[in-house]
C-alpha cells in the first residue's frame, strides 16, 4: 500500500484528530514519579486511553509496561451473568461494548504478538473463535512505531523480528532522522486511519531511508541468540529431562510476572463470582507458573517443581506454539527479563540450548 | 441441589403485626434451593412442630430455616424436632425476625423487607451447613478431688456413695481443712469436730475413696473425661500400711515447733499428726526440722516405734492417675494476723498489707510494741475448742489469764478498698456473734464488746442468732476502731460509736479480729496447674456467675466451697454436692458426647505457624506429626482436641491460610451470609 | 570481604557442613545480580557481594518453595542484615529451624532500589529507602561474619523511611484513595508480591481458595483491592521490610507502602519490631489488657 | 397498626458482625424490651468478636454495605476470656490499613455492648445509621470497587421491567 511522512511534532495533533473522529485512542503515557517520593519510586510508562494529544509519549521511552495484549484479550471479562431463582437458573448474556480503537505507538515486538494471539483466539484453523477477542481485534487498529533505542534486554532479532518489523501492524511509523517519520500503510484499517490523518501526512516516504534507519537500530541490539536449533532440540524428548532445566530454573520463584508481562502468553481461568444467588462467570488471566495451574483434583501435580513450570513456558514459546499455530511464540520484547525479580533469563536458556544442540 | 424448607412463624401477632409473613414466605419460595415454605401462627407449638417434622419427612428436606424468634429461644427446639424427623440438627437455622425485627420496627413495610433479607441470608448460609455429628470420646469414671476439707469430703462421699471412684488429694497430713479447727458452728452451736470426724472416718473407710494425704497435685494434662494427673506424694518417712497410729513416736519426740493447725498458739513435735482426731492417723516427719534427716542425729521415734514403720530413707513419690473429672475444693485462709506476727502499731483494717523487708525489720519483735493478745477468728476458735491448746478454757495467749473483757472487731480487712479486700467476707458477722456467745458461755462474768460496721445476717436462723448474741450480753457498738495500744497488761481499744457520735475507749484483756476470708496463698499457681480462670483476688472463676456457678472455665473441672468465693459451711456443702451431681451427670453416659461446633484442621493446608496454638484460650490445639504410609515423618500440622475446644473461633481468624475452621461458623457459611446481604430498606 | 565469605563457603562445602550455599552471582546484565545455589566448593568463586545484591534470599528457605524436597539438611545462606531479620522471623514463625541454616552475614552499606538504577556506584539517588536508618547493616544473628562484629544499638523504634508514606498520610482521604485506585488499576494479579515475600508461607494462599473465594481472582478493582488489603493485613507485625514486593512488581506498584505504614502502627501501638527475636510472638496473636481502644465506643 | 418509620432519600445499608453472647443477646433484649432502632442493620451472629475476620468486613463493603458494625463483649467479659482482646488488636490494625488505603473508616463502628446494654445497642445503631446516612453512599466502594459488571444485571432488570 502507500507510504508517506509525518512530522514528529505533529503526533499530538494526529492523536487529536483520531479522538475527534470518535475513536478510542490508546497511547503510551509516562507517569513520572515525584522526587519527593524518594528513590524507591520510578517512572511508569503504560499504554492508556488518551483524550487529547497533549500528554502522550508516542515514540518515546522503550516499551510500556503493559503490552497491547490487555486491549484485545482483557485482563478480566464476564462471559455471562446468571441468576438462580427457585429451581431455575437464568443465563443472561452480557453486553460488552467494543469501541473502535486505535493503539498508537505500539512497538514492533508487541505488534507481532497480536498475530500470535490471533492464532490462539481467532484462527479459523483452531476450530474455535473467541468472540470477545475477535470483535475487539476487528475494531482495533495498530499503529506501530519502530524502536530507536533498544536496551540490553531486547532480543527481537533472535526471534526473526527486528526493531522496525511491521508484522501485525496496520500502520507503521519509523523515524528517519530529523523530525521526520516515515509512514507505511499496511492494511485497509491502516488506510482508514491514514485518511483521518491526511492533513498531517506529506508526500511519499523514502523506503530506503526507512530501511537504513531500521538497520542502524538493529546494530544497537546486544543480546543475540540463535533460535534456529531450539525447536529441533526440544523435539527430541530425551531432552525433556535434561539437567539444564533444573540447573537454570531452580531459582525461579513462580511469581508469574513473566507470563503476565508476556505479550503472547494467553492462558486464562474462569470462575463464577457469586453475589448471593446471582453472579457472573468471569474469565481472567492465569499463569502456567502457578503451582496450582496443573494441580489435579486428586492432589497430584505433574508439574510439581517450579523448574518444570518454567520448562513448560520455554517449551510453549519455542515448541508448542510453532507446532500448533505455526507462529512464533516469543517476540523478543525482553519484558520477562526486565520484570524477573530473580534474573531468570530466557535468552540464557536459548544460548544453552543452542550450545547443546551444537554439541 | 439443596432442598430447603422455610418455615415462617407469625408468633401469634408478635411477628405478624409488623411483618407480612405471607410475603416473606412467598419471597423465600422463590429463592434458589427452596422447595417448601410454610407460614404458620405458632411454629413452636405442638402442631407447628408436627408440621415441621412432616415437611422434612415428606418433602425430603435437607435443610430448614425457621424464621421466628431469637435462636436463643427455640434453636434447640427445632433442632431436636429435626433430629426426630431424621434431619441432622445442625441443618436447621433460625432467622431472627422477632427480637431483631418485628419487635423493634413498627413499620410493616420495612419490617417485611428486613425479614426477607434476614431470611435470604440464612437460606444462603444453610446451603453450606454441614451435617455435624456429636463427638464421642472415652470417659474415665474416676474423680479427682483437690482438698480434703468439708467441701472435698462432702463431694467425695456423694460421689462414692453413687458408685464413683474418688481420689482425694490433701496436702496436709490429715483431712479436715479449716472446718476441723472450728470449735462450734453457727447458728446451732453444735460442735464442729462432732459433725466432721464421722465424715472423715467414713471417707477413709469408703472402699471407693482413696485419700492421698500429705500429697500435692503437680500437673494436670488432658481434657474433660480424660485427665491425667501427676500427684506428688510427699515423703512422710512413716510407712502408711504398718503404722497403727499408736502415738508412741510423737509423744517421745524431743523437739517441737509451732503447730500450724493450732495457729502457732502451741507447739507440736516434729513427728506429728496435726490434731488428735486426724484422719488418717498416720504421723509425718517434718523433714525441714527433723535433726535425724538434717544432721543424722536423734532418731528416737524409730527406736520407740513398735511396728517399725519409720523409714528415714523414704523419698517423694510421683503417681500418675487418670481421671474423668476434677473437683477443686482447695478452701481458704484467713487474712494473716499481723498483730501476733508483727506487733500492734497500725489500725486493724490495715492488716493485709504485705510488709516490705525494711518495714518488717523496723517492727518490734517482742516486748513493748507487740500485742500478743490480739488474735484472729481462727485463733479464737482454737482457744474455745475443747480439743484446743487450752482444753476449751478461754485464756489469753500472753499469760494464760482468763480475759475479763474481750473486744471483737468486725470487718477487719474486708470491705476495705484501700488496704484490704473490697468484698464482704460474709461469715464474719456470724462467727463474731458466735464468738461472743462462746466467750460468755465460758467466762460468765466476762464483757464482750463488738465493734461493727453493719450486721449482715442473711441466712436461715442467722438474724435470730445475732439477736440471741446481743440478748446474751454482748455489747454491739456501731463504729470502727482507730487504734489498739498497750496499756499495762491490757489493750486500749480506741474506737467510736457512730450512733451516739461519741468516742469509745475500752480497756480489753484480749481483742479478736474478724479478719477477712481470702484465697489460699498459692491459689493462682494451683489455677495455672489446672488451667482454670481466677479473679483478681485469686478466687476461681465460675463459668457463669448465675447459671453455671459450679463449673470452672474449663470443661470437666468443677468448683466447690470457698476456693470459688466466700461461703459458710452450709453453702460450701451445698456446692460440694452440686459439684458431685455435675460429675455424676457427666459420668451418667458410657461415653462422652461433645458439641460438634468446634474447630477442625485441614492438615494438608496447615503450614504449622502455630498461631492457632498461641491464641487458643483452652490449649485445645495440639501439634502433631503427619506420617506417610511408610511411617516416615511428612509434616507437622495442628490438630484440635474436640474435648477441649469450646468453639470460640479465635484460631479461625488467626489462621491466614484458613486451614482451621470452626464448624457451624465456617468461612463458607459466613461468606454466603454476607454475599446474600441485600440491605434493601423497603 | 567477599574473599572471606568465599573461603568460609568453600570450607563449609568441603567439610560437608552445609549442602548448599545460597548467595548472589553476576546476572545476565551488568546491572543485575542473580541468586545462585553453590553446591560444589569449586563454584564458590561465583559468589559476589555489592550494592546490586537486592534479592532477599531467605525466600528460598520458605517451605512453600519446596527446597526442602531437595534433601538439604543444612543450608548456608549469605544474608544482609535485613535478610537475616527475615530468617529470624521465619524461625519465630516455625517455618524454619535455626539449626537448618548457616548464616554468612555480610556488612551492608545499602543496596540500590532497582537494578535499572545501578550506574556503577551507590548514592542517594539510587539507594533503596529501606537502607536509610538501618540498624542491621551489621547483622544481628550470624554464624559467620567477616571481621569484627561491632556492637550496635538496635533498641530504637521502627521508623518509616519511605517519604511516600508520609506524603500519603498528608493527603486527604479521597486523594489517597485515588492514588491507590489509579495504581491498582495497573495490577493484573500476577502475585509476584506474594511469591517474592519471604513471609508468605501458606501452602494454599487465601486468594487461591475457592471455598469460599474471599478474594475475587479476577483483576478488577474489587479483586485487586481485597487482595492488597488482605496481603497487607496478613503481614501486619510479620513483615521485615525487605521491600521485595515493590521491586518485584512488574507494574511498579509500591505495595510495600502498606507494609511500612502497618509497621509504624504496630510500633506505635504495641512497640513491636519484627525479626529481632526468635521467641516473641507477632502482635496480632498476642494482647495486653490495656491495649489501645480509643476508637471503640 | 404500627407507626411509619421516616424514609430518607438515602438509606444506608449496614452490616453488623456481633458476638452471640453479648451483643446479639443485647440486641435480643432490645427486642424483648420493645425498643426502637434503625431498621438498616443486618446482623451476622458469630461466637465471639475474636471470630470476626477483617475479610468479613472487606466482603461486606464489596457487597454494597455502606457501614459495618463490629461488636462484642466488654474487655474482661469475653465468654472465651480473651477473644475480644484479639478483636481489638486486629481492628486497630485493620482500621489503620483501611485509612491508609483512603477508605473512610468512619464507616466502621466498633463498640462493646453487653447482653444487658440494649439501650446502648439501639443508640449505637441509631447514631451510626445517622452518621452513615449523612456520609452518603459508600462511593469508594460502590462506584469504584464493587461489582465491575453491575450494568449487565441492571440491563436485565430493565428488560424484565
Amino acid at each position: 500500500m502507500r507510504t508517506a511522512t509525518i512530522q514528529k511534532s505533529d503526533l499530538g495533533k494526529a492523536i487529536d484528530l483520531l479522538v475527534q473522529a470518535d475513536l478510542r485512542v490508546i497511547a503510551p503515557r509516562l507517569q513520572p514519579r515525584l522526587e519527593e517520593d524518594g528513590p524507591d519510586a520510578i517512572d511508569v510508562l503504560t499504554l492508556v486511553e488518551v483524550k487529547s494529544g497533549e500528554n502522550h509519549q508516542v515514540g518515546e521511552g522503550l516499551l510500556p509496561l503493559n503490552g497491547v495484549k490487555e486491549f484485545l484479550f482483557a485482563k478480566h471479562e464476564p462471559l455471562f451473568a446468571y441468576e438462580k431463582r427457585g429451581k431455575k437458573i437464568d443465563i443472561i448474556p452480557v453486553h460488552h461494548e467494543y469501541p473502535r480503537t486505535v493503539i498508537v505507538g505500539v512497538r514492533p515486538c508487541d505488534a507481532a504478538s497480536i498475530a500470535s494471539l490471533n492464532a490462539v483466539f481467532s484462527d479459523a484453523n483452531a476450530g474455535f473463535e473467541d468472540p470477545f477477542f475477535t470483535r475487539r481485534r476487528e475494531r482495533t487498529t495498530i499503529v506501530t512505531y519502530s524502536c530507536t533505542a533498544p536496551d540490553a534486554s531486547c532480543f527481537c532479532t533472535s526471534v526473526d523480528l527486528a526493531p522496525d518489523s511491521s508484522r501485525g501492524s496496520d500502520l507503521h511509523f519509523t523515524e528517519i532522522g530529523g523530525d521526520l517519520i516515515h509512514v507505511e500503510v499496511l492494511t485497509e484499517a491502516g488506510e482508514a486511519i491514514a485518511n483521518l490523518l491526511e492533513s498531517l501526512l506529506e508526500g511519499e516516504g523514502d523506503q530506503q531511508q526507512r530501511e537504513k534507519a531500521g538497520a542502524a537500530v538493529k546494530e544497537k541490539l546486544t543480546r543475540i541468540r540463535d533460535a534456529a536449533p531450539i525447536k529441533d532440540w526440544l523435539d527430541n524428548l530425551d531432552n525433556f529431562d535434561d539437567e539444564m532445566w533444573e540447573r537454570l530454573g531452580e531459582k525461579c520463584i513462580g511469581c508469574g510476572s513473566c507470563t503476565f508481562l508476556c505479550p503472547t502468553c494467553h492462558c486464562f481461568d474462569i470462575v463464577d463470582e457469586n453475589k448471593g444467588s446471582k453472579g457472573y462467570r468471569v474469565k481472567f488471566w492465569d499463569s502456567c507458573q502457578f503451582d496450582h495451574f496443573t494441580l489435579h483434583a486428586s492432589g497430584h501435580n505433574p508439574r510439581d517443581w517450579q523448574y518444570k513450570r518454567y520448562r513448560n513456558r520455554f517449551n510453549c514459546k519455542f515448541k508448542i506454539y510453532p507446532e500448533k499455530f505455526e507462529q512464533q511464540g516469543c517476540v523478543g520484547c525482553g519484558r520477562c527479563i526486565r520484570g524477573c525479580p530473580v534474573n531468570l533469563d530466557i535468552t540464557e536458556y536459548m544460548a544453552e540450548v543452542a550450545a547443546k544442540a551444537a554439541g | 441441589m439443596a432442598k430447603i424448607g422455610v418455615f415462617v412463624c407469625q408468633c401469634g401477632n408478635n411477628i405478624a403485626r409488623t411483618v407480612d409473613t405471607a410475603a416473606v414466605a412467598k419471597d423465600a419460595s422463590e429463592q434458589n434451593g427452596v422447595v417448601h415454605v410454610e407460614d404458620y401462627k405458632f411454629m413452636c407449638s405442638a402442631p407447628g412442630q408436627e408440621m415441621f417434622k412432616k415437611a422434612i419427612k415428606e418433602k425430603g428436606l435437607d435443610a430448614c430455616i425457621v424464621a421466628a424468634c431469637s435462636p436463643k429461644m427455640h434453636e434447640a427446639t427445632f433442632r431436636k424436632a429435626a433430629e426426630a424427623a431424621g434431619l441432622n440438627p445442625f441443618k436447621v437455622e433460625i432467622a431472627n425476625i422477632r427480637e431483631q425485627c418485628s419487635w423493634v420496627h413498627d413499620d410493616k413495610e420495612i419490617g417485611t423487607a428486613k425479614s426477607k433479607d434476614l431470611t435470604h441470608m440464612m437460606i444462603e448460609r444453610i446451603k453450606f451447613n454441614r451435617p455435624l455429628e456429636r463427638y464421642v470420646m472415652p470417659l474415665t469414671k474416676r474423680t479427682l478431688i483437690l482438698g480434703g476439707g468439708i467441701a472435698g469430703i462432702q463431694a467425695a462421699l456423694d460421689l462414692a456413695n453413687a458408685g464413683i471412684e474418688v481420689h482425694i488429694v490433701e496436702r496436709e497430713p490429715s483431712l479436715g481443712g479449716n472446718m476441723a479447727r472450728l470449735s462450734e458452728t453457727f447458728p446451732t452451736l453444735d460442735c464442729s469436730q462432732c459433725i466432721m470426724t464421722p465424715k472423715m472416718v467414713e471417707v477413709l473407710d469408703h472402699p471407693l475413696i482413696t485419700v492421698h494425704a500429705y500429697a500435692e497435685l503437680q500437673k494436670l494434662e488432658g481434657f474433660i473425661g480424660n485427665f491425667r494427673a501427676t500427684i506428688l506424694q510427699k515423703a512422710k518417712f512413716v510407712i502408711d500400711d504398718l503404722c497403727t497410729g499408736c502415738g508412741e513416736c510423737w509423744e517421745k519426740c524431743p523437739f517441737s515447733v509451732e503447730s500450724e493447725f493450732e495457729m502457732g498458739l502451741v507447739k507440736r513435735p516434729i513427728i506429728y499428726i496435726p490434731f488428735p482426731q486426724a484422719v488418717p492417723t498416720v504421723p509425718v516427719i517434718d523433714k525441714t526440722e527433723c535433726p535425724k534427716i538434717l544432721k543424722d542425729k536423734c532418731g528416737l521415734c524409730a527406736q520407740v516405734c513398735g511396728p517399725d514403720c519409720i523409714d528415714f530413707t523414704q523419698q517423694d513419690e510421683i503417681k500418675e492417675i487418670e481421671f474423668g473429672a476434677v473437683i477443686v475444693a482447695t478452701g481458704f485462709q484467713l487474712m494473716p494476723n499481723v498483730y501476733r506476727e508483727y506487733g500492734g502499731w497500725r489500725p486493724p483494717h490495715m492488716t493485709p498489707k504485705k510488709l516490705t523487708k525494711k518495714e518488717r525489720a523496723a517492727l518490734p519483735r517482742s516486748g513493748a510494741g507487740r500485742l500478743v493478745d490480739v488474735i484472729n477468728g481462727l485463733e479464737f476458735e482454737r482457744l474455745a475448742s475443747a480439743s484446743g491448746p487450752t482444753g476449751g478454757q478461754i485464756r489469753r495467749p500472753s499469760d494464760g489469764k482468763i480475759p475479763e473483757t474481750v473486744v471483737f472487731i468486725a470487718c477487719v480487712g474486708s470491705r476495705d478498698c484501700n488496704k484490704g479486700v473490697e468484698y464482704c467476707s460474709k461469715i464474719c458477722c456470724m462467727y463474731t456473734a458466735k464468738h461472743t456467745m462462746l466467750y460468755q458461755h465460758s467466762v460468765h462474768h466476762g464483757k464482750a464488746y463488738v465493734f461493727y460496721m453493719d450486721i449482715r445476717a442473711g441466712g436461715k436462723g442467722y438474724e435470730e442468732f445475732i439477736n440471741r448474741a446481743q440478748n446474751e450480753g454482748a455489747q454491739y457498738i456501731r463504729g470502727r476502731v482507730s487504734r489498739l495500744s498497750k496499756k499495762g497488761d491490757k489493750i486500749l481499744v480506741k474506737g467510736a460509736d457512730t450512733l451516739t457520735g461519741q468516742a469509745v475507749d475500752v480497756e480489753a484483756d484480749m481483742v479478736v479480729l474478724a479478719t477477712a476470708m481470702v484465697p489460699q496463698g498459692d491459689a493462682e499457681e494451683t489455677a495455672q496447674i489446672l488451667g482454670i480462670g481466677y479473679d483478681k483476688h485469686g478466687f476461681y472463676s465460675e463459668q457463669h456467675p448465675k447459671l453455671m456457678p459450679v463449673d470452672s472455665s474449663t470443661g470437666g473441672i468443677f468448683l466447690a466451697g470457698t476456693c470459688q468465693g466466700v461461703k459458710d459451711i452450709p453453702e460450701t456443702v451445698a456446692q460440694a454436692s452440686a459439684a458431685a451431681s455435675k460429675v455424676l451427670a457427666l459420668f451418667s453416659k458410657e461415653e462422652l458426647q461433645r458439641d460438634p461446633e468446634v474447630a477442625i484442621v485441614d492438615q494438608e493446608k496447615c503450614m504449622n505457624c502455630w498461631d492457632c496454638v498461641t491464641v487458643c484460650p483452652y490449649l485445645a490445639i495440639d501439634r502433631v506429626e503427619l506420617k506417610d504410609r511408610n511411617g516416615n515423618f511428612r509434616k507437622w500440622a495442628a490438630q484440635v482436641n474436640p474435648g477441649l475446644c469450646q468453639g470460640c473461633g479465635l484460631c479461625n481468624t488467626a489462621c491466614r491460610s484458613k486451614s482451621i475452621e470452626l464448624q457451624g461458623y465456617t468461612n463458607e457459611q459466613v461468606y454466603a451470609q454476607i454475599t446474600a446481604f441485600g440491605g434493601e430498606f423497603v | 570481604m567477599i574473599e572471606q565469605i568465599r573461603n568460609q563457603a568453600r570450607q563449609l562445602l568441603e567439610n560437608g557442613e552445609v549442602d548448599v550455599v545460597i548467595g548472589y552471582a553476576e546476572g545476565s546484565d551488568p546491572t543485575r545480580t542473580t541468586p545462585v545455589f553453590v553446591r560444589k566448593p569449586e563454584d564458590v568463586d561465583r559468589l559476589i557481594y555489592d550494592a546490586r545484591c537486592i534479592n532477599s534470599l531467605p525466600l528460598y528457605l520458605n517451605k512453600r518453595h519446596e527446597y526442602t524436597k531437595k534433601g538439604w539438611k543444612k543450608t548456608g545462606i549469605i544474608g544482609k542484615g535485613c535478610d537475616i531479620r527475615a530468617i529470624t522471623q521465619l524461625i519465630a514463625e516455625n517455618q524454619l529451624r535455626r539449626d537448618e541454616v548457616y548464616i554468612l552475614g555480610v556488612p551492608c552499606e545499602g543496596v540500590v532500589s532497582h537494578f535499572e538504577k545501578w550506574d556503577g556506584s551507590l548514592h542517594d539517588g539510587n539507594r533503596a529507602s529501606k537502607c536509610t536508618d538501618c540498624d542491621v547493616m551489621i547483622p544481628l544473628d550470624t554464624d559467620f561474619f567477616p571481621g569484627e562484629k561491632p556492637e550496635v544499638d538496635r533498641s530504637g523504634p521502627y521508623k518509616v523511611t519511605s517519604p511516600k508514606v508520609a506524603n500519603l498520610m498528608g493527603m486527604e482521604n479521597d486523594q489517597r484513595f485515588a492514588f491507590w485506585r489509579d495504581d491498582f488499576d495497573r495490577c493484573f494479579k500476577c502475585y509476584a508480591c506474594r511469591e517474592v515475600c519471604p513471609h508468605c508461607s501458606c501452602n494454599v494462599c487465601i486468594t487461591d481458595e475457592t471455598t469460599p473465594s474471599w478474594i475475587d481472582p479476577a483483576a478488577h478493582k474489587k479483586g485487586v483491592f481485597s487482595w492488597h488489603l488482605t496481603r497487607a493485613m496478613h503481614l501486619v507485625g510479620r513483615c521485615t521490610g525487605c521491600g521485595e514486593c515493590t521491586r518485584a512488581c512488574p507494574m511498579d506498584i509500591q505495595v510495600d507502602l502498606f507494609n511500612q505504614r502497618m509497621k509504624e502502627i504496630v510500633q506505635e501501638n504495641y512497640g513491636y519490631k519484627s525479626g529481632y527475636s526468635l521467641e516473641e510472638k507477632h502482635p496480632l496473636i498476642t494482647y495486653k489488657v490495656d491495649d489501645r481502644e480509643d476508637f471503640i465506643k | 397498626m404500627g407507626k411509619k418509620i421516616e424514609r430518607h432519600a438515602f438509606e444506608p445499608k449496614i452490616m453488623a458482625f456481633v458476638c452471640k453472647w453479648c451483643t446479639y443477646s443485647g440486641a435480643d433484649l432490645a427486642g424483648t424490651s420493645r425498643m426502637d432502632y434503625s431498621p438498616n442493620v443486618r446482623m451476622v451472629r458469630l461466637p465471639c468478636s475474636g471470630r470476626i475476620d477483617p475479610q468479613f468486613m472487606i466482603k461486606a463493603f464489596e457487597q454494597g454495605a455502606d457501614g459495618v458494625v463490629v461488636s462484642g463483649c466488654h474487655p474482661g467479659d469475653c465468654h472465651y476470656n480473651e477473644g475480644n482482646y484479639y478483636a481489638r488488636r486486629r481492628n486497630t490494625a485493620f482500621r489503620e490499613l483501611m485509612d491508609f488505603n483512603g477508605i473512610d473508616i468512619e464507616r466502621i463502628e466498633f463498640s462493646w455492648i453487653s447482653a444487658a446494654e440494649a439501650i446502648k445497642w439501639t443508640e449505637v445503631i441509631d447514631n451510626f445509621t445517622d452518621k452513615v446516612r449523612e456520609l452518603g453512599p459508600h462511593a469508594q466502594y460502590s462506584d469504584d470497587v464493587v461489582d465491575p459488571y453491575a450494568e449487565f444485571l441492571v440491563q436485565k432488570d430493565r428488560e424484565t421491567a
